[in-house]
């Protein structure tokens, strides 16, 4: 049973992941590809405030809001950028927090990694076993889940889809557009925050190798599998994920073999759906009006 | 400062072959204007490409070389004809984000069949050819001195072709404005995927070059993408001088950076890509357009 | 190297299939395994693997006359936390396992140390080095000492050696920051300098940080990288830039076959410190042979091949005993007598960490001949 | 009679390329004024620097008063300047009811209301949209997407989009462009209709008789500056008027 729950816990931090980047890249169409820095930026605020002995829940939300203020800031910085440099204007961000946690030795030691965080204590609750902590992971995944659908479904979020669709023309109808795009790119680190702090007290292990650049692609890959710019799409995603591939691990193959093929497959399957159906599996994320984005295309 | 020139040679050398992956990206993004973040991969497939011709199967090093560019080549072609072009018309978020899949792809592959180890070319106890300029100030082996000449060469041959061959014209004529090309008889299909074959044949060859140099591994090619993409924002997009530019600048900066011992204080080592994106950041945000690449509210008004 | 894996392959689970085929209705024993089989540390996952399967034909052989057959069901830690985790509970909850072969890199096993702690499973890793893994938990064992013995013996070796200077290459891995930290401690103890340059394990070029320690004109050079391959680099570009003198190197990158081989001259008469391994005994020279004949190459790590190799059995012995349960075989390695494996005399204090240390070597045509 | 929108001695240029070379003109309240000239005389220049989508690099722009020289584009827009486009900036993947009930005026898009009520507001805001629509009969087609709507209808449509903020000043780029005779009738009367509600307007177009018929006065740019103003009668008969469109032919 402890396995069901552990791969469960699991799908819920995927789908939170999956779900707060969809907030700023599907349905408010901002490119950003730092996505696993608020994540491990989370992890390790909440372990080295637990450890240093702040109470879980403060070091549970210091651990949203730190990305969230880091990702208003390179959001003031960058912005106007337009979309492709955007995109490397934060893959570049994500480098750089991942060589500060390699580097920054008397804080994060390093590459030796955080071992023995404690599990998290909430009213004097410890959730210490695989079954309670899926609990507790499954109820705030529920909350957040509640409240970006209401923001997504309300008007606020049909202001992000006019901003996807046309940022020029939702500015010319009173929007201020910048506000509303640092804000859904503030909640969707804020809620990566929280993931990362629910995976450093799940895993109780954890070191800059658990956060790098290729574990965005798999965050990618059930976003856009689900349908990028759809509620629904992250949760047909993960589900993809684990229902078709997580079984993989039971092939009679040699795990050698194992591990690369599955990657394998999802990056495949990434490129499949976008090529022949960008919308994704429940998606309606077409391919938008050209004129919306950034270069006028013929 | 006696090892000045060394880190002088160091920064050329890091810096030319990411040129080499820069100017790819720099022609590919002047035609379909996106970012190909699976150019990098390229570079990585024709190291492992090399290995195995050259170290596996034992072949001299010319046909190894040729079959490899040829390869990576072929490679760039496929994905441009049956994933990039197809979406040439979609908005160039979903080439951006489809490239990522496609260096996913490639990296896996090359994971699959290569069981992942890294690995290096370095033949059993085969000394290279030094060179000692300086005294022992600076000091430089045979194979570096081809990597620099040879990123130069590739330079200028590519920088005349785009200026004086017919493909070449049409090529600039692309970039600048792809509907007006082919409104003027310019076959674009064909213009596009002779440039997938163009860059993803230097980008093969840069990789060879850079797993001379160093070792190579199936994580490589994303941390070249990411220079390279470093370098083409520093020296301004769409310009090939200026990916040649922004590569050795970023190589330069990286190895002086760390190199230099100034008051006593000197940036350690392993800051050496926060050097690069630090950088990178600082461009973006106040000259994005980079040293050479014309900026993009001009070239966007003009065509309103 | 492409043939070489493809090889592995076919033999890995022809092997496999034959462990398990052979015995009827005989009593199987099945031990979990978990170990990097993808990513960069996978080379060390396949021969962790390899080791462990040629141990494995040795203990059926051997049990065979009671109708006992020892099977291990490898699960892939891919040497990061979250893998390693999900591997370890995998083993425990869906496999039943009681007794856990590995992690193998420092990542898996502490990550996978809480699960085993709660469900009451042994954990044994024959190559975690991280000195966190000593009081990782009480159902937590190795027999591969933690690097703080590593970097201690060489910073001792160094003074004697009459350096004041040493200058470090090292890289920015759990494994040789281990080895760092306790080299730099114990050496400025002993009143030495070490200025240290660190590179990051997707870094590939070096030149800067050799030619920068190069410019204090250091007495001697400890090499201290992850993995081999890195090493291969690091010499390769010292070499180019004329850097000769003693070099002080750690046991990836003083006991790899193939940079003993690429570098005889250059690496001629330095000085490495590994588990003491008598490389001459009948038991290792037949362990070579019997791997060479199966894998068709040479162990690439002869240490953790060997502390694999007597990891498994001693637990078989354990299992054996008193049978497959994770507080029977930890009641058995507390009052553990000790085990005589190839890798020399293995014995364990409070903490489940092995008494035996590294001793240095000087590195003699290719070969390491014991100091 | 003061003037709603003022801008005075406007410099824009893009490299060498002086875009807008001291252009100054007023627009009065409450009047339809039009603003012609040959193509590149810097109209949607001029447009871009009344509502915020480039600034200039010298000179003001004073809407009601106000300095809006370097005012972003939405502060324009709530101040009640809005516009259309010369390529037509609908939402096509939204329905025609949302595209128009997104710019409707107080419609709780704050991230403190996502939790009230939605009945009560979008009952309202669906309310308001079908009148506007009703206003040029498409409030049969308010549920298909904005992008099934014919290219007529959906220049109506921005701009119904554009009044649908209640604006006090509206800048139309093109409106009669490529459009049929029966459409043009709807957009004219819907034009009329604006200004009977108090907007004031000001069009951008080449279709002279749509100018004439409709414009009080008319501003005549080229080269970047204004070279000619006055009643459509005026502008028929003033020489410098013809040499611009003619001169500019037989040169």
């Amino acid at each position: 049973m402890n396995y069901f729950y552990h791969l469960a816990t699991l799908m819920c931090l995927y789908l939170l992941l999956a779900q707060s980047m969809n907030m700023y890249l599907g349905f408010t169409g901002i490119l950003a590809l730092c996505h696993i820095a608020f994540y491990g930026i989370g992890a390790y605020a909440s372990a080295l405030l637990v450890m240093h002995g702040a109470p879980f829940e403060l070091a549970f939300l210091a651990a949203g809001i730190l990305p969230a203020l880091l990702s208003i800031l390179l959001g003031l910085t960058s912005i106007r950028l337009k979309a492709d440099y955007l995109g490397i204007a934060t893959l570049g961000f994500a480098q750089i927090v991942s060589s500060i946690l390699q580097n920054w030795d008397s804080l994060t030691r390093g590459a030796l990694g955080l071992a023995g965080i404690p599990k998290p204590e909430i009213f004097g609750v410890t959730f210490a076993d695989k079954a309670s902590f899926f609990y507790l992971t499954a109820g705030i995944t529920a909350v957040l889940m509640f409240v970006m659908y209401r923001i997504l479904k309300s008007p606020f979020g049909r202001v992000l889809e006019t901003i996807r669709d046309d940022e020029v023309a939702a500015m010319s109808l009173g929007k201020n557009t910048v506000a509303y795009k640092l804000t859904a790119f503030g909640i969707g680190a804020l809620v990566a925050g929280f993931a990362g702090s629910l995976f450093a007290h799940f895993i109780t292990f954890i070191d800059p190798a658990s956060f790098v650049i290729n574990d965005l692609s798999l965050i990618l890959v059930i976003t856009v599998l689900g349908g990028l710019g759809t509620f629904r799409g992250p949760f047909l995603g993960v589900l993809a994920i684990m229902v078709f591939f997580e079984p993989l691990r039971f092939l009679p193959l040699p795990a050698e073999y194992l591990g690369p093929l599955r990657l394998w497959i999802y990056s495949l399957l990434f490129v499949l759906t976008l090529r022949f159906v960008p919308s994704g599996l429940g998606g309606l994320w077409k391919h938008r009006s050209r004129r919306g984005q950034q270069f006028t295309r013929y | 400062m006696d090892i000045l020139p060394q880190l002088l040679i160091n920064g050329l050398i890091s810096g030319s072959t990411i040129a080499l992956i820069a100017v790819g990206l720099s022609l590919i993004f002047g035609v379909l204007k996106f970012m190909n973040f699976a150019h990098g991969e390229i570079a990585m497939l024709g190291a492992y490409f090399y290995y195995y011709f050259f170290i596996t199967l034992g072949w001299p090093v010319l046909p190894s070389m040729a079959i490899t560019v040829a390869l990576c080549a072929f490679v760039g072609f496929l994905f441009n004809r049956f994933i990039f072009w197809p979406l040439r018309k979609e908005s160039q978020w979903t080439l951006l984000i489809v490239s990522v899949g496609v260096g996913m792809l490639i990296k896996n592959s090359v994971q699959l069949v290569a069981s992942g180890s890294t690995r290096t070319y370095s033949q059993a106890n085969e000394p290279s050819v030094v060179h000692h300029f300086f005294g022992d100030a600076l000091i430089i082996t045979s194979n570096q001195i081809l990597i620099i000449v040879s990123a130069f060469v590739l330079m200028l041959g590519l920088f005349f072709f785009l200026k004086y061959s017919k493909l070449g014209k049409s090529i600039r004529a692309l970039s600048d404005n792809m509907s007006l090309a082919g409104v003027v008889g310019i076959d674009i299909r064909r213009s596009v995927d002779w440039i997938f074959v163009l860059s993803s044949a230097i980008a093969g060859f840069a990789g060879i070059l850079i797993a001379y140099e160093e070792s190579l591994t199936p994580n490589m090619g994303q941390h070249l993408s990411i220079l390279a993409f470093v370098a083409v924002i520093l020296g301004g997009l769409g310009s090939i001088p200026g990916a040649l530019v922004g590569g050795l600048l970023i190589g330069l900066l990286q190895d002086v950076g760390t190199g230099l011992t100034i008051g006593g204080y000197s940036i350690p080592s392993s800051y050496k890509s926060l050097i690069a994106f630090s950088v990178l950041i600082l461009f973006l945000l106040f000259r994005p357009r980079g040293l050479f690449g014309i900026s993009l509210e001009e070239d966007k008004s003009q065509k309103e | 190297m492409f043939r070489k894996s493809l090889f592995t392959a076919v033999t890995l689970s022809s092997v496999l299939l034959a462990s398990c085929g052979g015995t009827g209705s005989a009593k199987t024993i099945t031990l979990g395994a978990l170990g990097p089989l993808t990513g960069d540390a996978s080379s060390y996952g396949i021969d962790m693997q390899n080791a462990a399967s040629l141990a494995v034909k040795d203990i059926n052989a051997a049990w065979a006359a009671e109708g006992m057959t020892l099977e291990l069901q490898w699960e892939n830690g891919a040497c990061n936390g979250k893998d390693g985790a999900t591997a370890a509970q995998k083993l425990v909850d869906v496999d039943g396992a009681q007794v856990i072969l590995g992690g193998f890199c420092s990542s898996e096993t502490l990550a996978a140390a809480p699960i085993t702690e709660a469900a009451k499973v042994l954990l044994f890793s024959p190559g975690s080095s991280s000195p966190d893994v000593t009081n990782a938990g009480d159902y937590v064992y190795r027999d591969w000492p933690s690097d703080s013995y590593q970097g201690t013996k060489l910073a001792e070796f160094a003074n004697e050696n009459g350096w004041k200077t040493v200058a470090m290459v090292s890289e920015e891995t759990d494994y040789a920051k281990g080895i760092a930290g306790a080299f730099t401690a114990r050496f400025q103890e002993l009143g030495g300098t070490v200025t240290e340059e660190k590179y990051l394990s997707e870094d590939t070029d070096f030149k800067t940080q050799i030619t920068k320690l190069n410019a204090g004109a250091p007495d001697a050079w400890f090499v201290n990288p992850q993995t081999p391959v890195k090493a291969d680099v690091l010499f390769k570009q010292m070499q180019d830039l004329g850097i000769e003198g003693p070099f002080l190197l750690n046991d990836v990158a003083g006991t790899s076959n193939d940079l003993l081989t690429n570098y005889k001259d250059y690496l001629e008469g330095s000085y490495t410190a590994t588990l003491y391994i008598d490389e001459e005994s009948e038991g290792v020279k037949a362990f070579k042979a019997n791997y060479e004949a199966t894998y068709g190459s040479q162990p690439n790590y002869l240490g953790y091949d060997l502390t694999t190799y007597d990891a498994v059995w001693i637990l078989a012995n354990a299992v054996l005993e008193v049978g497959n349960n994770g507080e029977a075989v930890k009641a058995y390695l507390d009052s553990f007598t000790g085990y005589d494996g190839l890798a020399g005399h293995t014995d364990f204090d409070a903490n489940g960490d092995p008494l035996a240390g590294h001793s240095v070597y000087k590195i003699v045509s290719g070969a390491i001949v014991k100091q | 009679m003061e003037n709603i929108l003022t801008i005075r001695a406007a410099h824009k240029a893009f490299g060498g390329l002086k875009a807008i070379d001291g252009c100054s003109f007023e627009v009065r309240r409450g009047s339809i004024t039009g603003l012609i000239g040959p193509n590149g005389a810097g109209k949607t220049t001029a447009f871009n620097l009344l509502t915020g989508l480039s600034t200039p690099d010298s000179g003001t722009v004073h809407f009601e008063g106000k300095d809006i020289t370097r005012w972003p584009t939405y502060k324009r827009a709530r101040l009640g300047l809005t516009r259309t486009f010369q390529m037509i900036r609908i939402f096509p993947e939204l329905t025609v009811l949302d595209n128009l009930k997104v710019a409707l005026k107080d419609n709780q898009q704050g991230l403190h209301q996502i939790f009230l009520n939605q009945k009560k507001l979008q009952a309202r805001l669906t309310e308001e949209a079908l009148e506007l629509l009703d206003t040029v009969n498409l409030a049969d087609k308010a549920h298909l997407f904005a992008g099934q709507l014919s290219y007529g209808q959906q220049k109506l449509l921005e701009i119904l989009r554009a009044a649908a903020m209640d604006p006090r000043m509206i800048l139309l780029d093109e409106p009669a462009a490529g459009i049929n005779r029966t459409a043009l009738k709807t957009i004219t009367d819907l034009i009329l209709h604006l200004q009977a509600q108090g907007k004031t307007i000001l069009i951008i177009e080449h279709d002279m008789n749509f100018i004439m018929q409709l414009c009080e006065k008319v501003i005549v740019m080229d080269f970047g500056r204004v070279i000619a103003e006055g009643t459509p009668g005026d502008i028929q008969k003033n020489p410098k008027v013809l040499e611009a469109y003619l001169g500019r032919t037989a040169a």
